[in-house]
């Protein structure tokens, strides 16, 4: 861990989350822009170059909106729910690794905003806290249909949260440490694969662990084929009915950073972060992340979306036993390769033991 | 093999839970020979124990865990065996394989049939507690569980009134006992501080011989009623009631030689007391005479059998009372063969005379059932003592103790036992087989069992024959080499029979012989034998070539009165109905149940169930139903605890 | 006061208003949230008493899992239909305030005047950074130790879960309630009523299924078709509803 | 107070316990009972890992994450209850709830 003051932490956290208020902006536009080209459309290209300025043109038309809030909305947290979704999104961020520290002026500097032992759970728990924003959003609108939507979408991402969770615990076990930045440091070793060199990305080591961790962060991001909470032609918006100008923006926004956070955190966990073949830095991350988001988008644009039961049915019967699956084997390589036990010695003393 | 050892007793259980368990469901088949595959296990494993001793002093012994570890109060579960317990288990496992093979025929057919088959091993499993011991509270728990089996079995036919009561009879006469050895086991705790075999004979020392004495007297009580002498002889010829495997099993080849068994164990104990070595012998003595004299007037094949079983007992007990330590398990050993041959045989006649059990309704069966015939008569000679025969050794041996030990008089008595052995089985064995066909041919057609209860017969007739050769040369066989080092422990009082000092002289002195010389061995197979024919001819006279000096009914009007005591066995039924149970029932009634049941008992009851009555109804208030109530109660109690707690901790309160 | 006790204080004493908000709020689901405020500073606190990894368990566990049961909770058992109980009877509520007050003058006084201080174990901050960690020191304590309780626990867990199963299953499965169930379900579930279910129907009592009471029946094929928009409408996605008149 | 301190830790603990005391006792919502009933478990983990970071001991976080795994266990089985009380008896009234009294 980098011995740094406490002031440059608060700097660089600052520019953290600054960046990805930007970067969520952008991404908007490129997800309208890549959705038209997908669809043979143009998507917005007026506001500047190539549309450019669109993300900065619809902020202030939501800003100029009117707040309006239901009659029978339970009212304070009406107005608190769309900040929770927006708050806790970015947050993640601050966890992830973005490079070797850096020494700026006999001041070393770590690129990871926080590096404590344990970020991978605090990750985890930070994404569930962001739950609260949906399930208290559609409370609080005093709206059937935004009620209902609260619901399920909590029961979704309560659901696949587990999932995510239970993806990572191989990722840890392989690498010892709940550390992001022990995580990405353990994936850029090399890794002989019967005699070529590849990198140690978990991805090779733990492929289910990934299938099974995007699939859960597109639930948990409740992004198309999973969004049914805000399932239009159900729910008529689902959690977010009720809401307009800049709150309903918190949501969409906290929507869009939820999927850059995943795929930054995709990137870091099975790809390696900063680990690339020529210079390890920030712009392999970045390069990552943004394959990431185009799939994103590239599944809103092919996939259509499921239906409720088979969405928890999902979860619950196919991702959740693969996840304890893939766990379970995990853990019996990792046994078997360090000689703590021995799949001759273990059946022997199944079968012979009491002897 | 020590670590094998938890599977000889493990195996019956097994079987025996799951046929209880579900049996119902199985077929007859599938009960019966799980049932004999797991006793087949355990007499395999025996075999090895008793290989694995034959050339070892070492005892084998494995820790199986903690039974009771309560402080001072400390009871391994531990399986012990040496060279007595290896015989033992030979005998134990051997006669009941061949008995739950015989039992496949013999009960075939019966509803009860998985029942059976599930008592059975059970028996054996606490049999083999009991022989496996190596603590009182053990040996207790295997005395106890095979007498829970024995009141199981004898009581079978539970729809039958009479194996009810026998079932009754058995379990309350052996309380009796048990609460004599359960005192002396207290007795011996308080003592000893253990329980524990090894630890309580090597502290011996401590206590005084008049309080051996008491302990081993407590404990023979104990074995008194397991192995039927007098007094309390009288359940076993009741236990009859049983199906006839089980007598042969329980009530003639296992069960009941528990009781000499543990005396045997009780080695270093009884013999520090004269005193109550005495009292063993002269017991011993008198319930072999007196069950032989009743087995000569009973008519009903089993009894006469049963008594024949008692009297050996009785033998058997009388040769631990004069310290033939040696001939006493040689005893029980070769007559758990024959006893059982003799049971299994009368099993066999009683099956096929479809289940008539008097012998004046038999006779000349020979000719149906010559296996049975052949195999029961070698049973016979053996019990009756014809020279060669396995029971003539163990016998003699039995004699010669006594006459060593100086118990002239109680010798004498016992050749009148022997005498009487050789009289009553084989007036059995005529009176069966011999002579003309008293039976009802018109309704019984007498019929030789099938091969699965015969072969287990003719099993069992070898060693009925031959489990002498152990014993050979008389005094100093196989088996006295054997046996010695578990009858070989320090001299604790001076005063013991000298049968021991000759078994330890016998050690260094290996040339002299035990001090029996030549000349008194033959005078002793002579005179035994003489015994032994002699019944043997009388018997022959009277009931097959009927010479009128020696008619049976005349001979009872003779003697008349003495006729009626033995056939009323000696009126001791009659007598503990008058001394013990008349006035028990006018004590409970007019004192326990009048006066302390319900004046006092009663009274009590009810007056605190008023006053709880009372005062719930007052305090029926406090229960509002109101969670928080109580929750609120909770909160006070803690607030008081809390400041009781800090009160005493600070100088509020001095 | 160093920084320390300035970012305790601050959090602690959020911490504190939040809980008196959960016990005084009117309304539960503003209690759940508060009681979530409460959760997350004291996940805060954890964080400054070198806990992450139980810091990051709180988040977890208690933020993510058990207030999110209970607000869904809150939302099943509809709170709004029920009779207005802030509060409990009123001598009840005195009792409770002197005791609660008397408990904390207690515990007060008995924290305030400690002395013994037990002897000091060797997991120091630097000794757990040695070790790599707190996860790491957790999981060593944990798998050596605690060993067996943590396979209790486990075996506690799964047996909690089945025991919510069982308690949250519906009371009775007599036919008609069945037939309810069933039907319930089969309106939002597209491939139909249970066919068996329909079958086993009495007649009479799919008469009067077809009858007003209810507005739902059953077709020949086991369909549930339902006659109005209230029947469907009236109920809820989770089943919680009843149909009208169906007492 | 200029140190931190188990003091401070301890004070926090009590006060969390006690709130959630009078939330039991006075309030008549099963659920906000049960909440009640999660701040005081939460107020014994504060004192349980505050005692732990006093003395450098790894005990007293380990029973905390066993108390927390409990009343995960107990959250579920009290939610499972309070459906069942919803469905059996039609409230969530404790003052409803009054068969003990029988």
């Amino acid at each position: 861990m980098v011995d740094q003051p406490f002031w440059i932490t608060v700097i660089s956290a600052f520019v953290v989350l600054n960046v990805m208020l930007i970067g969520m902006a952008y991404m908007t536009w490129f997800e309208r822009r890549m959705l038209a080209q997908m669809q043979d459309r143009v998507g917005p290209n007026r506001t500047g170059p190539f549309g450019l300025l669109q993300p900065i043109a619809d902020g202030v038309k939501l800003l100029g909106k009117e707040d309006i809030i239901p009659e029978h909305a339970d009212k304070r947290i009406f107005l608190i729910a769309p900040l929770i979704t927006f708050v806790t999104a970015p947050l993640i961020a601050l966890f992830i690794p973005f490079g070797d520290p850096v020494t700026i002026a006999g001041q070393e500097i770590s690129l990871a905003v926080t590096d404590i032992s344990v970020a991978a759970l605090f990750v985890i728990g930070i994404s569930s806290v962001g739950t609260y924003g949906i399930i208290l959003g559609g409370y609080a609108s005093a709206n059937r249909y935004s009620l209902l939507g609260a619901l399920r979408s909590a029961a979704q991402v309560i659901s696949y949260e587990i999932v995510l969770g239970l993806s990572l615990v191989g990722v840890f076990i392989l690498s010892g440490s709940l550390s992001l930045v022990t995580i990405v440091n353990e994936q850029r070793q090399a890794l002989d694969f019967f005699g070529v060199e590849i990198p140690n990305w978990f991805i090779f080591s733990q492929p289910l662990a990934f299938v099974l961790f995007m699939i859960a962060g597109v639930a948990e991001t409740n992004r198309p084929p999973f969004d049914l909470p805000e399932a239009e032609t159900e729910l008529t918006g689902g959690f977010h009915t009720e809401y307009s100008g800049f709150r309903w923006s918190f949501y969409f926004l906290g929507e869009f950073i939820a999927v850059i956070v995943i795929s930054l955190l995709a990137a870091t966990l099975f790809l390696g972060g900063i680990d690339g073949p020529i210079k390890d830095g920030v712009w392999w991350l970045l390069l990552k992340t943004f394959i990431f988001l185009f799939f994103f988008v590239w599944l809103r644009a092919t996939l259509p979306r499921f239906r409720y039961d088979q969405l928890m049915g999902l979860a619950w019967k196919v991702l959740l036993p693969l996840t304890l699956f893939n766990l379970l084997l995990t853990g019996f390589i990792v046994l078997e390769r360090n000689g703590d036990t021995n799949v001759l010695g273990f059946i022997r003393d199944l079968l012979f033991g009491w002897i | 093999m020590s670590d094998l050892l938890f599977l000889i007793p493990l195996l019956p259980l097994l079987a025996a839970t799951i046929n209880f368990v579900f049996g119902r469901r199985m077929a007859d088949a599938q009960t019966a020979w799980l049932a004999t595959a797991s006793i087949a296990g355990s007499f395999a494993l025996s075999l090895a124990a008793f290989g694995n001793q034959l050339d070892s002093d070492e005892p084998l012994t494995q820790h199986l865990y903690d039974w009771i570890p309560a402080g001072l109060f400390h009871v391994p579960l531990n399986l012990y065996v040496d060279h007595l317990t290896a015989i033992m288990l030979l005998v134990v496992t051997s006669v009941s394989l061949v008995v739950h093979i015989y039992s496949q025929g013999y009960m075939a057919g019966d509803p009860g049939f998985y029942r059976f088959f599930s008592f059975l091993p059970l028996f054996v499993f606490s049999m083999l507690m009991l022989v496996l011991a190596d603590n009182f509270l053990v040996i207790f728990f295997g005395w106890e569980a095979v007498g829970l089996c024995s009141y199981l079995l004898i009581g079978f036919y539970f729809k039958r009134h009479s194996a009810n009561q026998a079932a009754k009879k058995a379990f309350i006469v052996n309380r009796v006992g048990d609460f004599g050895f359960a005192t002396g086991i207290m007795l011996i705790f308080w003592k000893f501080d253990s329980v524990v075999f090894s630890e309580v004979f090597a502290r011996l020392e401590l206590v005084s011989v008049d309080t051996l004495t008491i302990i081993a007297l407590l404990l023979f009580t104990g074995a008194a009623g397991k192995s039927a002498q007098l007094p309390l002889f009288v359940w076993l010829p009741d236990a009859m009631e049983g199906p006839t495997p089980v007598s042969a099993l329980i009530h003639a080849a296992t069960m009941v030689t528990a009781g000499i068994y543990m005396l045997a164990r009780m080695y270093p104990i009884v013999s520090a007391s004269s005193d109550a070595m005495f009292v063993i012998a002269l017991v011993g003595a008198i319930t072999a005479f007196m069950a032989g004299s009743i087995a000569l007037t009973q008519f009903d094949i089993k009894r006469v059998i049963a008594y024949s079983t008692v009297s050996h007992l009785g033998f058997m007990a009388f040769a631990i009372g004069v310290g033939a330590w040696v001939a006493a398990i040689f005893h029980l050993f070769t007559h758990a063969f024959f006893k059982g041959l003799l049971f299994l045989g009368s099993g066999s006649v009683i099956h096929g005379m479809h289940e008539e059990q008097d012998m004046r309704k038999m006779g000349g069966l020979r000719k149906y059932m010559p296996t049975t015939y052949w195999t029961f008569a070698i049973a016979a000679a053996s019990n009756a003592g014809i020279i060669v025969f396995a029971g003539f050794f163990s016998k003699d041996e039995i004699l010669v103790g006594g006459w060593l030990d100086h118990q002239y008089a109680l010798t004498i008595i016992m050749f009148g036992a022997a005498f009487f052995s050789s009289l009553y089985i084989f007036r059995a064995v005529f009176m069966t087989f011999w002579g003309e066909e008293r039976f009802d041919p018109e309704h019984v057609h007498p019929h030789e069992s099938p091969r699965i209860m015969t072969v287990p017969l003719i099993l069992l007739a070898i060693p009925a024959f031959a489990a002498g050769v152990v014993g050979l040369p008389p005094e100093d066989g196989w088996i006295h080499d054997f046996l010695e080092p578990a009858f070989h422990v320090e001299e604790h009082a001076e005063e013991t029979a000298s049968a021991i000092a000759i078994f330890q002289e016998g050690e260094e002195h290996a040339e002299e012989g035990h001090h029996v010389s030549t000349a008194m061995t033959i005078t002793f197979f002579a005179l035994s034998t003489v015994l032994a024919i002699g019944g043997l001819a009388i018997a022959y006279l009277a009931y097959v070539a009927k010479h009128p000096a020696f008619d049976p009914r005349a001979w009872a009007e003779r003697a008349g009165p003495v006729y009626d005591l033995l056939y009323n066995k000696y009126y001791l039924d009659e007598i503990y109905e008058r001394l013990i149970i008349h006035p028990l029932y006018w004590i409970s009634e007019n004192i326990l149940w009048k006066i302390v049941d319900i004046e006092i008992i009663d009274g009590t009851v009810n007056g605190v169930a008023a006053t709880v009555n009372y005062s719930s109804n007052q305090l029926r208030r406090v229960q509002t139903g109101f969670v928080a109530n109580y929750a609120l109660a909770i909160a006070i109690g803690a607030v008081i605890v809390i400041g009781i707690a800090l009160a005493l901790q600070s100088d509020l309160l001095g | 006061m160093s920084t320390e006790v300035l970012v305790f204080d601050i959090l602690a004493v959020v911490a504190v208003i939040a809980a008196l908000g959960v016990i005084l709020a009117r309304n539960p689901v503003h209690s759940a949230v508060a009681l979530i405020v409460t959760f997350i500073n004291l996940a805060a606190i954890f964080v400054m008493l070198h806990a992450e990894f139980l810091a990051a368990v709180q988040l977890l566990v208690y933020t993510g899992a058990v207030t999110v049961l209970i607000v869904f909770v809150i939302f099943l058992v509809k709170v709004d239909d029920l009779p207005e109980f802030y509060g409990g009877n009123p001598v009840q509520r005195i009792f409770a305030l002197l005791i609660g007050l008397a408990l904390l003058g207690e515990v007060a006084a008995a924290i305030l005047t400690r002395s013994a201080i037990g002897a000091s174990d060797i997991w120091t901050a630097e000794a757990i950074a040695d070790a790599g960690g707190n996860a790491e020191v957790i999981g060593q304590v944990l798998y050596s130790e605690y060993v067996l309780a943590i396979q209790i626990t486990a075996v506690l867990l799964l047996v909690g879960t089945v025991a919510a199963l069982v308690l949250a299953r519906p009371a009775s499965a007599t036919l008609p309630d069945r037939v309810k169930r069933t039907g319930l379900i089969s309106l939002a579930h597209p491939r139909g009523a249970d066919r068996e279910v329909a079958a086993a129907l009495p007649a009479g009592l799919e008469a009067s299924r077809r009858g007003e009471t209810s507005g739902v029946r059953f077709d020949d094929r086991g369909v549930i078709l339902v006659d109005n928009a209230e029947a469907f409408t009236d109920q809820t996605a989770w089943g919680g509803d009843r149909l009208e008149g169906d007492d | 107070m200029e140190e931190l301190t188990a003091t401070h830790f301890l004070l926090l603990s009590a006060a969390l316990f006690i709130i959630g005391m009078m939330g039991v006792l006075t309030r008549r919502n099963v659920i906000v009972i049960f909440m009640s009933v999660e701040l005081m478990i939460n107020g014994v983990n504060v004192a349980l890992i505050g005692f732990a970071w006093e003395q450098n001991s790894m005990v007293g976080q380990s029973f905390a994450l066993f108390v927390i795994a409990v009343a995960a266990a107990e959250s579920i089985v009290g939610l499972g209850i309070i459906m069942a009380l919803q469905r059996r008896i039609d409230t969530i009234d404790v003052a409803d709830v009054r068969q003990l009294r029988e």
